[in-house]
């Protein structure tokens, strides 16, 4: 690896909800710049891990440093204010309200008014799906013009890292190949990013570096192009046998 | 055994409950004076009593005396007033009759029947009071009467205006409820006249709770009667109303007068808007239009009330003296329940208890039963002095306003009527 | 009764200041209900102990000019909300709506009587120089007070528009209501807004305590019917629409006005609640009901 | 039926619960103290017949006082005008609040959780306006007077015993909390119980294993509007006196504080909720009316609340259960 | 796991135990189903797969009773049960399970069964009631009933635990359980192998194929393929509310639209 400029990572964290536990023992590494993804089946505990890293889930034990700093205990708008963006799964918008409101409500730690007018501009040129529904409600739109929206509510951050979970999910392979390419040219941006993606050959596509979970643990881990070619990985999750 | 466990907790908790709830009864309470809360007579008068009282005596049993009021809810304001009365009355009578000391037990009815009967079952099972003052409202009353009359215990009330309760009383088979407020259709019929006298049609607004409704049965066929039109009859949640539709209506109706049922409460709020909407009509009242609340509630704007025309039993205006006197203990103006509760204490419970004394007898509440119906007292509002149906005759009154003050104008001989029918 | 242009009018005027009244005083309770999703049965005693706040005040010794005691008024009860929101709302607030219900009838039944025992059951008049002030436009009789409801009331609705649409705060409370877990990934603080709504609720309930009670009078019981008439119009807008809430008052406020004045004034609440209950039957969701949010 | 430790549980505390009010009569005789058992006994049905709804079913109804007042003013009629003894007025009342709680509940079961909640209330405000409005039909809020009271003939008698005094209506009162006590257990206890968790807890699921939820939700509340109706006519006969007042919004305020914070749902939750909030005004206001005010004793009743509500998330009962199972932990480690 | 039963084919001239014929469905004017055809024989286990919003769910809702198709008919052993009731649809003898496991947390383990029983024990309500003699019958018999699913599923010792104590992977299967309990023919399954360890998901295949040798029909949603491969015997493919293929797991690998589609090529 060329790049070690460590932005996350994660020493044995134990996390879950009321007594019952999710999260085993997780270690992970995310380098500045990377895309990373987790790779597992459904409930093996990849969501659970983007919400404790983001602080939404209170891990039990363990730490998380972000750049070079132990964030556990750091409120989520602290974090944000770090620049973490985190994009929850499924319709995690604001549906009654208009694209451009929904931009703003992901500025919300955010105090410059003027530049974030101007951030929802360029986040529109960058995005002619944004501008031509600027003023829609968010919940009028198609689930990958919604999925946009998310994504973009989480750049209106500026994020130096940027939690997506399953951004495709449910998606047309078409869209999916679109989304993961502006995930792409995000990350070119200069944005480190940790995936959750079930789709994992697409996945794996774009990643630098993976990680398998399984039941709450770490299986595997290993880069791309390591993971792509590993019997095991292609038979459990890239549907071929 | 958890479950049993439970079970022997839960029983613990039920038994202690019940029996302290009880426990008066059980054993009879030492007599413990009563905190009323303005007064603590019975402390006052132990120390201050006159020397004619023998001295060396020990000190007499208490008189315990009940009250069966509205104290929270929408009706509370009746029960304090009465309560403010009948302190009033005990401070006057030296908070002791004859070296007795006077004990008050409060008893809460909310207004309604099921709390009455337990409002009178606790005075008279727990409390073990000798005479009663109360029901307040008339379906409280209604309510309570079975247990008075079980209770053999009597009791005095001063305003359930129902003229139902005329023929269930004294002959009408319970001996030991008793009236000293006459009930609307005594008073109807003689105001019916007086306003058919001056006018020819009359819009009727009442309080839509058991005053208001309750006089509207009773003045809405009897005005017509005696000559005048009724063009409306709307009735009114009193306190938060806007009544300015109504107002609309009776414009629209263009009666030569409105009648007016309603107590201090609401009065001044509809004259408020009365004025407002720019009626000009004259205004006859039955309640709380022309008292020292009414006045106090519109001194902003005396021009609110000027002119009304009420009529009444219990009011200030036969009996001056008291409201100054009242004034000067609560710094708040009489209202008819103020006054009723006074009377029903001073004129009424105070004298049979004298009586009572007086003969030597022992103050049972049989005997004091007894006295109160062979009372006759003068009064400033007239005679106390109870009928067949244990309903006593006290003159009525008409009031108006001037100036922000009330003037007295007339006093009404109120007799017996046919109740027939109710 | 022949149809006369000016009772029409005169009941029309009715309607709409007795819809304002009502609206200002659902206004409060619907903020509260549909950003934080509070059941609130203790609103109508906030808005009853507003109104003892406006007697204290217009019966001091030193003389304010009205628009200094509104704005006391204003301000006081949105601190009582605060209070209220501390010690009562804030350790229940992720319960059940039943949990919520059963605690602020408590508050109610506390606030009730406490307001009996310190201010006696006696109705309190707090009338102000403007509530006996009365001008005739086109023929039609109407207190000032009346009128400056109708406009404060007016500009109230225009303002809470502005309010939602327009400010930041406004947005974060709109975001709550639509999509509370998405609140937290964009790092607002849902327990420090809701505090903040509570209090602007209470704001509003002082404002209407301080511009309708002149009109009327205050009393302790005062509060319960105020809650029930709230309620209906909120559940009637559409469980937590605001503009529904405001339309549902309205609604009420003319049905009251005209069935009362060309029916009976028995049956006006009958009706009211009436078409309340009817409305449900009809649209579950409400008059103006949509599946989200503010 | 095999009788198994297990199988008898349930019974137990309604025995225990119901010995001790047929027995405490022996040690006081006031008619205060009988007054309050009455009380008692008509909570306890009262709030029985709610929980079927509200903690079984899972839908907060607030217009259950209009089964009560309806079936109390349908007494007044049946019994005044018409002569009909009090059995039979109880049990015309149920069934036609039963009939009235279907057609009510094919209504307003299309609406669920605070909309029902608050669109019952709205029913309930109405029928207690139409009532207050309706003189004719009910006496306005003059009240309906002069409901006669009971009468008791039984085949041994030579003549009816008149019903007049408490210790006569508690003991005649006391089988109907017996019989409420018995449907409660056989409804909750059995198959329909366990279909009424089901649609409670979720709805979709029950339809998957067959059950149509419309039709148990319809099932709960006609038993409770038959019980309630019942009690309200036995309550017109007890007071003779009934007021729209008796379908005033208290009433539903004392349910839901005995159903919730006891405990909605369970037996033993319903029962000591309902035990200790109809003692405890009376109670308060008998020991305390020589210390507190009314007003004061309404604050302390507000408070202690309000208390439950914040410090005892999991009700009375659950308070009980847990205080119990520490007793036990210490037990057990003695010895 | 190459288990084929012969025993279970259905005969060619069967009529089939469903048919769903041209169902459309529409949200709020979007289109969840367009049009689809299929049928299940008696005794098949046919899988249905696609894409997350290809309209699986909103099938099993629209053949189940949930939802209200627009147009088409489900046809259930030759009779319509189109706009049935949920209730009654399961009382013909299909159950179903739910993607996002559904049970009733408050019942135990043994009551979630019996309560998945007794509809389907007694019509009558009013006999439910009042005949007591014959509900004691039936409850010894849904207890019986219940313990040998019990045992078959593996939690015979949760028997008296409430529900909401069980982790997820049993919460599964007692859910599999309840589905079996009142004898259906049909068991719709939505996901049976999400969200468990590898274990459980050979434990739910092994399940499957056992109840399927005794005569069971299986209709199954799934994503994980290694499942879908092993245990169909016929995959019908959807994909933006269209069925775009259809046939053995084989035939379905190689066919070029699911490649895309599905599989991602």
């Amino acid at each position: 690896m060329e790049n070690n400029d460590l932005i996350l990572e994660l020493d044995n964290i134990h996390s879950g909800y009321g007594e019952i536990e999710v999260l085993k023992d997780i270690s992970l590494w995310a380098h500045r710049g990377q895309i990373v993804s987790i790779l597992g089946a459904n409930g093996a505990g990849k969501s659970t891990l983007l919400k404790t890293i983001f602080g939404i889930v209170q891990p039990t034990s363990g730490q998380v440093m972000y750049e070079g700093q132990d964030i556990g205990r750091v409120s989520t708008f602290e974090k944000l204010k770090r620049g973490i963006a985190y994009v929850p799964e499924g319709r995690s918008n604001f549906p009654a309200m208009t694209v451009q409101e929904n931009l703003e409500m992901g500025a919300y730690s955010r105090s410059d008014k003027k530049q974030i007018q101007e951030d929802i501009n360029n986040l529109c040129e960058r995005f002619p799906i944004l501008k031509l529904k600027r003023y829609t409600a968010a919940g009028n739109l198609s689930g990958g013009q919604q999925q946009m929206v998310e994504i973009a509510m989480g750049l209106m951050l500026k994020p130096r890292l940027m939690l997506i979970d399953e951004p495709t999910l449910g998606m047309a392979p078409i869209l999916v190949t679109e989304v993961l390419n502006i995930i792409k040219e995000i990350n070119a941006s200069g944005t480190t990013i940790l995936i959750v993606e079930q789709n994992a050959k697409r996945a794996l596509e774009i990643s630098d570096y993976a990680y398998v979970m399984e039941l709450g643990k770490m299986r595997m881990q290993g880069s791309a192009e390591e993971l792509g070619r590993n019997q095991e990985v292609i038979e459990a999750y890239l549907g071929e046998r | 055994m958890k479950k049993t466990l439970k079970v022997f907790v839960f029983l613990v908790v039920v038994m202690s409950l019940a029996l302290a709830a009880c426990a008066p009864a059980a054993t009879p309470a030492p007599a413990e004076p009563t905190a009323a809360p303005q007064t603590q007579p019975t402390e006052a008068t132990k120390e201050e009593m006159p020397p004619t009282a023998v001295p060396t005596e020990a000190p007499k049993d208490p008189i315990k005396i009940g009250l069966n009021l509205p104290l929270t809810g929408a009706l509370a304001f009746l029960g304090e007033g009465y309560k403010m009365g009948i302190v009033l009355a005990i401070e006057e009578l030296g908070g002791a009759i004859q070296g007795h000391p006077i004990e008050l037990y409060d008893a809460d009815n909310k207004g309604t029947p099921t709390d009455s009967v337990n409002a009178v079952r606790q005075l008279v099972d727990v409390n073990q009071v000798q005479v009663m003052i109360g029901g307040g409202a008339s379906s409280a009353t209604l309510a309570s009467m079975p247990i008075i009359l079980e209770g053999e215990t009597p009791s005095v009330d001063g305003s359930s205006t129902n003229p139902t309760i005329y023929n269930q009383i004294g002959v009408g088979g319970n001996p030991w409820l008793f009236r000293i407020g006459t009930d609307d259709l005594i008073m109807g019929q003689g105001y019916s006249d007086y306003i058919a006298d001056r006018v020819k049609s009359v819009s009727f607004v009442g309080d839509d709770n058991q005053f208001g409704r309750g006089a509207g049965q009773v003045y809405v066929p009897l005005l017509p009667r005696s000559g005048a039109e009724v063009l409306s009859e709307d009735y009114f949640d009193p306190g938060t109303a806007d009544y300015r539709p109504a107002l609309t209506k009776i414009k629209s109706t263009g009666a030569d007068a409105v009648l007016i049922v309603m107590t201090d409460q609401s009065c001044a709020t509809f004259m408020r808007q009365f004025r407002e909407v720019g009626l000009t009509q004259q205004v006859f009242a039955r309640g709380g239009c022309t008292t020292g609340l009414f006045n106090e509630n519109t001194k902003d704007d005396p021009k609110i009330g000027e002119g009304i025309i009420e009529f009444s039993f219990f009011m200030s205006g036969s009996d001056p003296d008291f409201a100054d006197r009242f004034f000067k203990r609560y710094n708040q103006q009489v209202t008819s329940h103020r006054f009723a509760g006074y009377y029903a204490m001073y004129h009424t419970v105070a004298p049979a208890i004298e009586a009572v004394l007086a003969d030597g007898k022992e103050l049972t509440p049989a005997n004091i039963r007894d006295a109160i119906a062979a009372l006759d007292v003068d009064t400033a509002v007239g005679k106390i002095k109870f009928d067949d149906h244990n309903q006593a005759y006290t003159k009525g009154s008409l009031t108006t306003n001037k100036d922000g003050k009330q003037v007295f104008l007339d006093e009404v001989e109120l007799k017996p009527i046919d109740h027939t029918g109710f | 009764m022949p149809f006369q242009l000016e009772i029409f009018i005169n009941h029309l005027l009715n309607g709409l200041t007795l819809g304002a009244l009502y609206s200002l005083v659902t206004l409060g309770l619907v903020l509260t209900f549909s950003v934080i999703g509070i059941v609130n049965f203790a609103h109508g005693d906030l808005f009853m102990v507003a109104g003892y706040t406006l007697f204290l005040l217009l019966n001091m010794s030193i003389e304010l000019p009205y628009v200094v005691i509104v704005a006391l008024v204003i301000l006081l009860t949105a601190f009582y909300a605060v209070v209220i929101e501390r010690l009562a709302i804030h350790p229940i607030i992720e319960k059940s709506w039943r949990t919520h219900a059963i605690t602020t009838i408590g508050l109610s039944i506390i606030l009730q009587n406490a307001a009996l025992a310190i201010f006696s059951a006696d109705p309190r008049t707090t009338p102000t120089s403007l509530s006996n002030t009365v001008i005739s436009p086109l023929g039609i009789r109407i207190s000032v007070q009346r009128l400056i409801i109708l406009v404060v009331a007016a500009l109230v609705f225009a303002g809470i528009q502005v309010f939602v649409k327009h400010t930041k705060l406004g947005k974060t409370m709109r975001a709550i209501s639509q999509n509370r877990e998405m609140c937290q990934v964009v790092g607002i603080n849902t327990r420090k807004i809701a505090l903040i709504t509570f209090a602007l609720g209470g704001a509003i309930t002082g404002l209407a305590a301080a511009l309708i009670t002149p009109l009327f009078s205050v009393y302790n019981s005062m509060g319960s019917m105020l809650t029930i008439k709230s309620l209906a119009a909120i559940v009637m807008g559409g469980m937590g629409q605001v503009n529904g809430a405001i339309y549902a008052s309205m609604l009420m406020g003319m049905i009251e006005s005209f069935f009362g004045g060309y029916v009976s004034f028995a049956y006006k609440d009958v009706v009211s609640f009436g078409v309340f209950v009817l409305v449900l039957f009809i649209r579950p969701t409400g008059l103006f009901g949509k599946k989200v949010g503010l | 039926m095999n009788i198994s430790k297990q199988s008898l549980r349930p019974f137990i505390l309604p025995i225990v619960l119901l010995v001790i009010m047929a027995l405490l009569p022996l040690f006081n005789q006031s008619g205060f103290t009988l007054n309050v058992l009455i009380n008692v006994v008509r909570w306890l049905i009262f709030a029985l017949a709610f929980d079927l709804v509200a903690g079984h079913i899972g839908s907060v109804s607030l217009g259950q006082p209009i089964f009560y007042g309806i079936g109390a003013y349908l007494t007044a009629y049946l019994a005044g005008k018409l002569g009909l003894g009090w059995l039979g007025c109880m049990l015309v009342s149920a069934f036609f609040m039963a009939l009235l709680a279907l057609l009510a509940g094919l209504a307003f079961f299309r609406i669920r959780h605070v909309t029902f909640a608050i669109g019952t209330l709205g029913a309930a405000i109405v029928t207690q306006l139409v009532a207050n409005s309706a003189e004719k039909l009910t006496g306005g809020a003059l009240c309906t007077t002069g409901v006669p009271r009971p009468q008791l003939l039984l085949p041994f008698m030579e003549s009816a015993i008149k019903i007049s005094k408490p210790i006569q209506f508690y003991y005649l009162f006391l089988p109907f909390l017996i019989l409420t006590l018995v449907v409660y257990l056989a409804v909750t206890k059995s198959r329909i119980g366990r279909a009424f968790t089901a649609v409670r807890e979720d709805e979709v699921r029950a339809s998957a294993v067959g059950i149509y939820p419309l039709r148990y939700k319809l099932v709960a509340f006609a038993l409770s509007g038959a019980l309630i109706g019942a009690l309200g006519s036995w309550q017109a006969q007890y007071v003779t006196v009934i007021c729209p007042s008796d379908m005033a919004q208290d009433i539903t305020t004392s349910l839901l504080i005995m159903v919730f914070v006891g405990g909605a749902g369970r037996l033993s939750g319903v029962i000591i909720g309902g035990v200790i909030f109809s003692i405890l005004p009376p109670f308060l206001q008998a020991v305390g009316s020589k210390y507190f005010q009314p007003a004061y004793q309404q604050i302390l009743y507000g408070l202690i609340l309000v208390g439950v509500m914040l410090y005892m998330p999991d009700g009375l009962d659950g308070l009980a259960s847990r205080i119990l199972r520490r007793f036990r932990g210490i037990r057990k480690e003695g010895v | 796991m190459e288990m084929q039963h012969q025993s279970n084919q259905p005969g060619v001239q069967q009529p089939p135990l469903l048919e769903v014929r041209g169902i459309t469905k529409r949200f709020d004017g979007v289109v969840a189903l367009h049009q689809v055809n299929m049928h299940v024989n008696p005794g098949e286990r046919v899988s249905l797969i696609g894409p997350n919003g290809s309209g699986k769910t909103t099938m099993f809702n629209c053949i189940t009773g949930f939802y209200r198709p627009e147009e088409g008919q489900v046809l259930y052993k030759g009779k319509e049960i189109t706009y049935k009731r949920p209730d009654k649809i399961v009382l013909q003898g299909i159950t179903r399970t739910f993607q996002n496991v559904k049970i009733f947390p408050t019942l135990t383990v043994l009551d979630n069964l019996a309560v998945s029983i007794q509809q389907h024990q007694e019509e009558n309500l009013l006999k439910r009631v009042f005949y007591t003699g014959g509900i004691k019958k039936f409850e010894r018999k849904a207890v019986e009933i219940s313990e040998s699913l019990l045992e078959l599923v593996g939690l015979v010792q949760m028997r008296n635990e409430r529900a909401a104590s069980l982790v997820y992977g049993q919460r599964k299967l007692l859910e599999f359980a309840c589905a079996l309990a009142p004898d259906p023919d049909l068991i719709m399954l939505d996901e049976p192998a999400a969200g468990v360890n590898t274990a459980m998901v050979d434990q739910m295949k092994r399940l499957i194929l056992d109840v399927n040798k005794q005569g069971k029909t299986f209709l199954i949603v799934e994503h994980n393929m290694g499942v879908v491969m092993d245990i169909s015997q016929r995959i019908i493919v959807l994909d933006y509310g269209e069925k775009i293929a259809e046939g053995k797991p084989a035939e379905i690998k190689q066919d070029p639209r699911v490649q895309e589609a599905y599989f991602g090529k």
